[in-house]
């Protein structure tokens, strides 16, 4: 069914197709509206969960970590502070390995106060052991938070599906809808290796000394590399069942590309892609690379992308201060380049900050900049020195 | 692909109306983005929304800089800011104001005055867009304005919406 | 742009100008505006109490309306009311009228 | 000194216009009455809502008092810290500007929910910090959703009117009460229409050492859907009717103010309905729920006046 | 004057002599015996100070920015779960520019709970816009607190001088400490550009629009620029005063090094030390490699220190979870050292997680791993897989 | 069913021995018998602190229910994601453990300080909780540092005794006052000293629906400097002089239990002081400071006879 | 070592063995024992009650001491007794000894 | 380096011990180390320290497996544990229990409770060990013991360690 909805009423209409039980969330900008159409869903009947409104994020994302270790199927969002300030639960989450579902309309962090987008939050967020998603489309966002339940129940992981604030969460756009009942059966209920059971009492959270926590903690190095697969396997039904599936990066004009950027978010590709078009009017040949699934990071994928290229540019929308270069995928696209003994110039692009207008020319000029020759370095765009 | 820039003020509701037109360009097969800005101001200030539509997918997500059409919701927004800033083609305003582009004008409030009981003058103003614009069919709006009003509600907004499409006129 | 730069700007955010909103003029924001009748206006003083925009000021000075004499007078500050019309409403005598703003 | 008439009430304007409040704000009103009764030597941190975010729009303020935002919930960590570094400074001959009061301004959600602790905490340590809640009931900043100061039955973003709700399900929180446990020398309760009242608390509030606390009642335009010129009638008829009791917790007594010492007796009390109706937040309401309303506020007065019998 | 100190108590010393104005802490392990120590200096008179028990980390960090933003010389400390629930105001104060000086005896991270050192708290505040030093030794962390202080109040920005949990902070060792009276010379009052003044009323943390908060971002990754060299100019000049400075890295045997193992903390140093005769005796040419100056990172000093020899090894006491090699020093050294071109084989060890026992012989190990043939990846070392 | 006597309780022990709790700890006889009480069909949500630490040292557990720590803050909400997980569940035909109940359990510092947010979130939304608090009045598990809990002049590691100090400077918070504001159906206090009344609260307290809160004086052995074999007797002093008077809190009504309800004769309390001498950390009082204690106790007795008063 | 490995334990540090704390005995925390002078108890139940361990038994039976008949009979565990010497400290009768532990 | 490690209850003070006499070494011109194991456990569990001591500054920061020297505080810790596990050459003891290394005893706790009026036998192995050892002076160790106690507590417990520094034997 083909709908017209923003990002964040696209997530909701997956929790609700996703049958969620348990629902914990507290209000903030941009991600309000998730919240809202959610109560609206529960208190119109159209969706049977339990919608709990707590007094800070902390205590969402601990509700519904309590929820989740219950058994029940469990939703959060939030955005910027919230997601700042739930953050020791962030790493409490992955840790004991709840199958949590939280949608992310990225936000600029305080100081200054910002409401608008960038990626400075979810960047913040990136080694607590989440797999985290980055999409870029309405339709996205939709079909990831579906795809998340069946990754984050497989894994025992929880998983973020993140996308721009305002720019996706505020923007309607078209959206097909799948049928409720075929995603009710690509999602059944699986038993869960441990839950909250008077019947079989177990121990959560206990106190680990030096003796046994870096197991523990190896674990979660294995699930992540586990998740990777089951994101593939994943994405590879959805799109069986459904008919659209994206994979772990996702390439524009990429086969004969010289010049490539690469990037993540709506607006930051959706702009690449218009300049790529741009620079191919013009004979430059350019091309993009977003990065779809962030963590576990695509390593594999992102090397083979860019091998063939002559040279890249990592454009980012988070600032990572005090680093060699600030641009967080930067360093991951850098360091999976060296791994794979792979060494080519490159640039990092900043730009789009607390929602710096960034256009389609801009881009055009980093393709310009490309080719000028090239470079190592970071680039600060749109900012005025 | 059609650009457009709403003017209006906090609590008109012309989020509302971009998004009613994005939405029916999408139920009619189209591809169209809506989006608001968003700011610290309150109720009674001036606020914008813009909206995209074309018949291929859109990719961009920039700021819209120079719109083919401009509506503006409320005459006294001319003496707040410069609605036609970088307007290209068309004006859909409320009231007789003629300005230096192709001016569609009605009035949106005496009509949702006479229709609603209250100056709510959104959906007017859709339905002189669609009349002026020819991007999207009434009948496709009358979908999407399903989408946004129940009841009564519906019926009242719907015939703001055909009357608005009637009464507007270029000036 | 012709925005200053970051090396030009107060670190940190710190806004130096204290009650410097006052360069924004909320007068666009109004649909209607208050007229005060002063010859209705008995001085209670209350529209200068609730005026959410503190924009209605108490002029000091000789005023003599129809038999009575004051020393005080209010008057609205346009550039700053919003136009919510507290005051009209607030009014004992009716003394303040909301008329519609026109281009 | 208290304010006697209106004619006592300060002139000058500490609360610069051209902020970007809604036209029609209670809040706003709060905001030039508290500035103004504090004068200068005030600092303000201010918790994240409404008030911050439509006063400090860079690169302007409309703050005339050094004033502070941090976050949403730590405003009276933030001025615990703040009176301390006065305190330190004043000890070692290192602050100069003399008696400076520290005062904390938030909203409901920053101090009913999420701020919760942080003001527990600086009651607890007994800063000299006053206090100051605005109660619009809900977080108006992101668009009225329900806070735990929201009434129970209205309708909110989050606390939609459906098929299986009506409203907001539980009770609003007692901050008062809470505020009162922890054995504050002096807290109050004021309304933007009792604005003498209100003066004269603020002016109580700041003059007392240790921490004070202060609960204004600040109706909002678009959240409680009632037409903009409407504020200060709304939050009459809140007193009026006993919605909103003023009174006074003062060194462990509570003292009923004007017209609410009337209330005790029920009938001097104006219908609640008379306060509801005006409201499009409660237009959902059957005959029950306003009887249900009805009831609680009875019981609400009745350990009101209680309160006030065993403190006297 | 010679005593024997932790590495805890010695912080308290420093802030002692740094006659703090304000405190502000909450309890946790292993930072507790600053806060005690603390608590004894105030209550017999020797520091001048207000202490405030917060009822949290959160509101201790908001507590001592507040005591900044009116002027006052500042000191908080935290570990672990109070690092990560401080973790909003982290990010707001270094924004705010507020000269906070925090000591961080570094401890793992729930779940689960372990109350031991690693440095995954350490780590998760690196892309917050904090000066972040990591000492390896009591004496280091007095000398670090109080170089804190001159870089915080010079540079305008929060200063964490961090160290190993357990190992350090609750191990008495030697340390000598200044004439306090010199102290108070070494840092005098700075006139701040900006306080909480009635006379002069300034507005902190206002609403910043997409038009002008980038340019706050971008002063940040000024600053940090700014303070890398206020962090050299201070260690040199407090050497002048007190006889003792660090660098921002430092070497151990790296002179003719061919084999190096990078790393940083006490625990980690020391050990890397002892392993490194270890190897020479045995004819290896090893070298360590001390990271002291962790933000902002001292890329050139790095890259030269690492220019020379054959092949490293990056010893990482944390996870970031799902990124292409897990360490996060490994990620900075390797990008450090790909923006200059530099381009050698090097390994990613991962070890004392949890504070998992390190030993001298697994380090010794390491530079035998290096020599037997260059690698690209991590090694988990010390984990029962 | 109310327990009558000794002999009514159960008899199962549902708290394993083996774990590292103190020898003598308080803490850890409440914890035996809440978990007797309770009965197998409960999950438990704890907070860190000395229970949790030392009950959980993995591969062991001395847990027999369903358990879990999350972290220090956040028990009451994670609790609430539980309960409203088993109520999802149970309405969607997939909670199959029947009648099961939840309950938070917290020291003094989760509660009155760190936790004090989430719990008054949790009463706030009525979650179907019971929390129980263990309070002995500091941080114990990182060492003895003073909480909100912590009593006037008592010594901890953060309040030593020095030239500029005496202990702690501020007054204990008034929890029961805080929580019965928010107008919970049931709360009480209890001491481990007391069993009897403890196991019957305990169970009126499971058996009430909506949040209810209990609150449990649980000595500590090194926190206030006692011999080990102390602890029941310091409990039982505390109770006996008046410091911890035992009461309920049932649907608005304040209920002083036996031995309390003997003491608002203030003759019928053995002087507080018998409560203070065995314990190390009043070792420094001064005549005048025990006075003061006194003083301050008269004055708390007398705000809950009017508590009991106005709600009978 | 002989622990098991990251592959071998139940993931997110679940302990599935309720009660499992039994495994470590704590009798090596005692200094002193607690011995039980049946013949002095009165069968009050306290030591039982207050035991902070848990540790005091109460067996069934029928047992005869002095002239007195008791279906009851304390005992100690000693696997897991502290010797905190609550129980001798609450037993009414002094029917609790606490003795030397010795190697 | 010499290498130690104490053996004690929660609450003894072994902690304290180890710092002792790495303050002394310390105060002497030497380097020291002292360190706690920490856990969950509490007053009345087993509980250990390690010292180092040497004439170098000292790196290293791993555990303590061999040590050259076990201090244990009380008999019944043997059937605890084994706090002989590892060790290399000597075993001070609270009581007259003979080690397969070499050993000194002597019984602190009745010194203990007849200088300080209670069990607190921490100070005294500190003197016992100071004898045995010959690392430290006896000077040094009370220098340090005046940063750890003052007033009457410190002349008690520095009587104490002198005590037991004539009375501790090898057996
Ligand atoms: C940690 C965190 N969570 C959420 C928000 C988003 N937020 C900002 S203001 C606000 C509501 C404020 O409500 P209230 O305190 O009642 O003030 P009001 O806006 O109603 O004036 C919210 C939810 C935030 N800034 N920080
Ligand atoms: C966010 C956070 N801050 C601090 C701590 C350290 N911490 C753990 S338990 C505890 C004290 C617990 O005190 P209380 O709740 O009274 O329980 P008790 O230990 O006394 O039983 C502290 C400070 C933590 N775990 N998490
Ligand atoms: S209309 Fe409103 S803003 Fe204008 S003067 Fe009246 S009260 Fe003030
Ligand atoms: S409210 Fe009316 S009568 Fe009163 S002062 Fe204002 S204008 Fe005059
Ligand atoms: S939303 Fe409400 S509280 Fe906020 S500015 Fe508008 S009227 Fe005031
Ligand atoms: S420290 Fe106190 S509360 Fe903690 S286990 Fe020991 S006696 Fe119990
Ligand atoms: S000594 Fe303590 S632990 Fe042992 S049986 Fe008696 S009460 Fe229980
Ligand atoms: S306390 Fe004493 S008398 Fe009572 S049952 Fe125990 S041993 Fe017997
Ligand atoms: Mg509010
Ligand atoms: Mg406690």
């Amino acid at each position: 069914m083909r709908e017209a909805l923003t990002s964040n009423y696209a997530a909701a209409y997956a929790v609700k197709a996703a049958d969620v039980d348990v629902i914990a969330v507290y209000p903030i900008t941009p991600q309000t509206t998730i919240v809202e159409k959610l109560s609206e869903f529960v208190s119109s009947g159209e969706l049977d969960a339990e919608l709990i409104h707590t007094e800070s994020e902390h205590s969402a994302l601990s509700a519904v970590l309590g929820a989740a270790a219950a058994g029940a199927r469990v939703f959060t969002a939030t955005s910027s502070q919230g997601l700042a300030l739930a953050y020791e639960v962030l790493h409490i989450a992955s840790a004991m390995r709840m199958p949590i579902v939280m949608a992310t309309p990225a936000r600029a962090l305080s100081a200054p106060i910002n409401i608008h987008n960038d990626y400075s939050d979810v960047m913040n967020m990136r080694d607590t052991g989440w797999v985290i998603y980055i999409a870029s489309s309405a339709q996205e966002v939709y079909d990831t938070v579906i795809q998340g339940y069946r990754v984050a129940e497989g894994v025992n992981l929880p998983v973020a599906v993140a996308y721009d604030g305002f720019l996706m969460s505020h923007t309607l756009e078209p959206v097909e809808l799948n049928d409720e009942g075929e995603v009710a059966k690509f999602l059944p209920r699986a038993a869960r290796p441990h839950v909250l059971d008077p019947r079989r009492p177990v121990t959560f959270g206990p106190l680990v000394s030096p003796d046994w926590y870096y197991e523990f903690k190896y674990q979660q190095v294995t699930a992540m590399n586990e998740a990777r697969e089951w994101v593939v396997k994943t994405d590879v039904e959805y799109g069986q069942w459904f008919g659209r599936s994206y994979g772990l990066v996702e390439g524009y004009l990429l086969e004969d590309a010289d010049y490539v950027v690469v990037t993540y978010g709506g607006a930051a590709y959706g702009n690449a892609r218009a300049a790529a078009d741009l620079a191919r009017e013009r004979g430059v040949a350019a091309g993009v690379l977003r990065i779809r699934l962030y963590r576990p990071f695509p390593t594999g994928e992102v090397v083979k992308a860019l091998s063939g290229v002559k040279t890249f540019a990592v454009l980012d929308r988070a600032i990572m201060f005090g680093s060699p270069a600030e641009g967080p995928l930067y360093k991951d696209v850098v360091l999976a380049m060296y791994l794979h003994g792979v060494d080519k110039p490159s640039l990092n692009v900043i730009h789009g900050i607390g929602q710096r207008a960034m256009y389609v020319r801009d881009i055009y000029k980093v393709f310009q900049a490309l080719r000028e020759g090239p470079g190592r370095g970071v680039m600060y765009m749109g900012v005025r020195p | 692909m059609l650009e457009v820039r709403f003017h209006g003020r906090g609590g008109q509701g012309i989020v509302t109306a971009a998004q009613l037109l994005a939405a029916a360009a999408i139920y009619e097969g189209k591809y169209a983005q809506a989006f608001p800005e968003f700011g610290p101001e309150r109720r009674g200030a001036p606020v914008k929304s813009y909206l995209r539509i074309w018949d291929r997918p859109i990719y961009v997500r920039e700021p819209v800089l120079n719109p083919d059409v401009v509506v503006v919701s409320d005459l006294s927004l001319f003496k707040a800011e410069n609605p036609l800033e970088g307007a290209k083609s068309v004006v859909v305003v409320n009231g007789f104001y003629k300005t230096p582009l192709r001016t569609y004008a009605l009035d949106a409030t005496a009509l949702a005055v006479k229709v609603l009981g209250r100056p709510i003058v959104n959906t007017a103003l859709v339905g002189a867009f669609v009349k002026a614009v020819e991007v999207v069919s009434l009948g496709a709006v009358l979908k999407a304005l399903g989408k946004y009003f129940q009841g009564r509600l519906y019926e009242l907004n719907a015939r703001l919406v055909e009357m608005a499409y009637r009464e507007v006129r270029e000036i | 742009m012709t925005l200053p730069g970051a090396s030009q700007l107060p670190i940190g955010a710190v806004v130096t100008e204290p009650g410097s909103t006052r360069r924004n003029t909320t007068a666009g924001w109004r649909a209607y505006k208050p007229v005060i009748h002063d010859d209705r206006c008995v001085r209670c003083q209350l529209c200068w109490l609730y005026c959410p925009e503190g924009t209605i000021v108490e002029l000091r000075g000789v005023f003599q309306i129809g038999g009575r004499k004051y020393d005080v007078k209010y008057e609205v500050v346009y550039d700053y009311c919003k136009g919510c019309g507290i005051c009209a409403n607030e009014c004992p005598t009716r003394a303040i009228e909301m008329v519609p703003e026109v281009v | 000194m208290r304010f006697k008439t209106l004619r006592d009430l300060p002139r000058e304007e500490l609360f610069a216009p051209g902020h970007r409040m809604c036209a029609g704000c209670g809040a706003a009103i709060a905001m030039r009455w508290v500035t103004k009764v504090l004068g200068p030597n005030a600092i303000v941190a201010n918790a994240t809502g409404c008030v911050e975010v439509t006063t400090t729009p860079y690169p302007e303020t409309a703050w005339m008092h050094p004033y502070i935002h941090v976050a949403f919930e730590n405003a009276a960590a933030v001025a615990s810290g703040i009176e301390a570094a006065v305190k330190a400074l004043r000890r070692k001959g290192r602050w100069t500007a003399g008696d400076t009061k520290v005062v904390v301004i938030a909203g409901d959600g920053g101090t009913y929910d999420i701020g919760l602790q942080s003001l527990s905490g600086m009651l607890e340590r007994r800063h000299d910090v006053l206090y100051i809640l605005y109660d619009n009931e809900a977080y108006m900043n992101t668009g009225i959703q329900r806070s735990g100061s929201t009434p129970k039955f209205a309708w909110t973003t989050t606390t939609p009117v459906g098929a299986a709700a009506r409203g907001k399900v539980q009770w609003k929180k007692d901050i008062m009460g809470i505020v009162m446990a922890h054995r504050v020398p002096y807290a109050a309760t004021a309304s933007i229409s009792h604005v003498l009242d209100l003066a004269n608390k603020v002016k109580t509030a700041a003059e007392v050492r240790g921490p004070t606390f202060l609960h204004i009642f600040a109706p909002c335009v678009p959240g409680w859907r009632y037409p903009e010129n409407k504020t200060v009638e709304v939050a009459r008829l809140a007193v009026e009717t006993g919605y909103f009791p003023l009174y006074e917790w003062d060194h462990g007594k509570l003292r009923l103010n004007p017209p609410s010492n009337n209330h005790l007796d029920k009938s001097k009390r104006r219908p609640l309905r008379e306060f509801l109706n005006v409201q499009g937040r409660f237009n959902h309401l059957t005959e029950e729920e306003v009887a249900e309303l009805e009831r609680e506020l009875d019981s609400y007065w009745q350990y009101l006046s209680k309160l006030a019998s065993i403190s006297s």
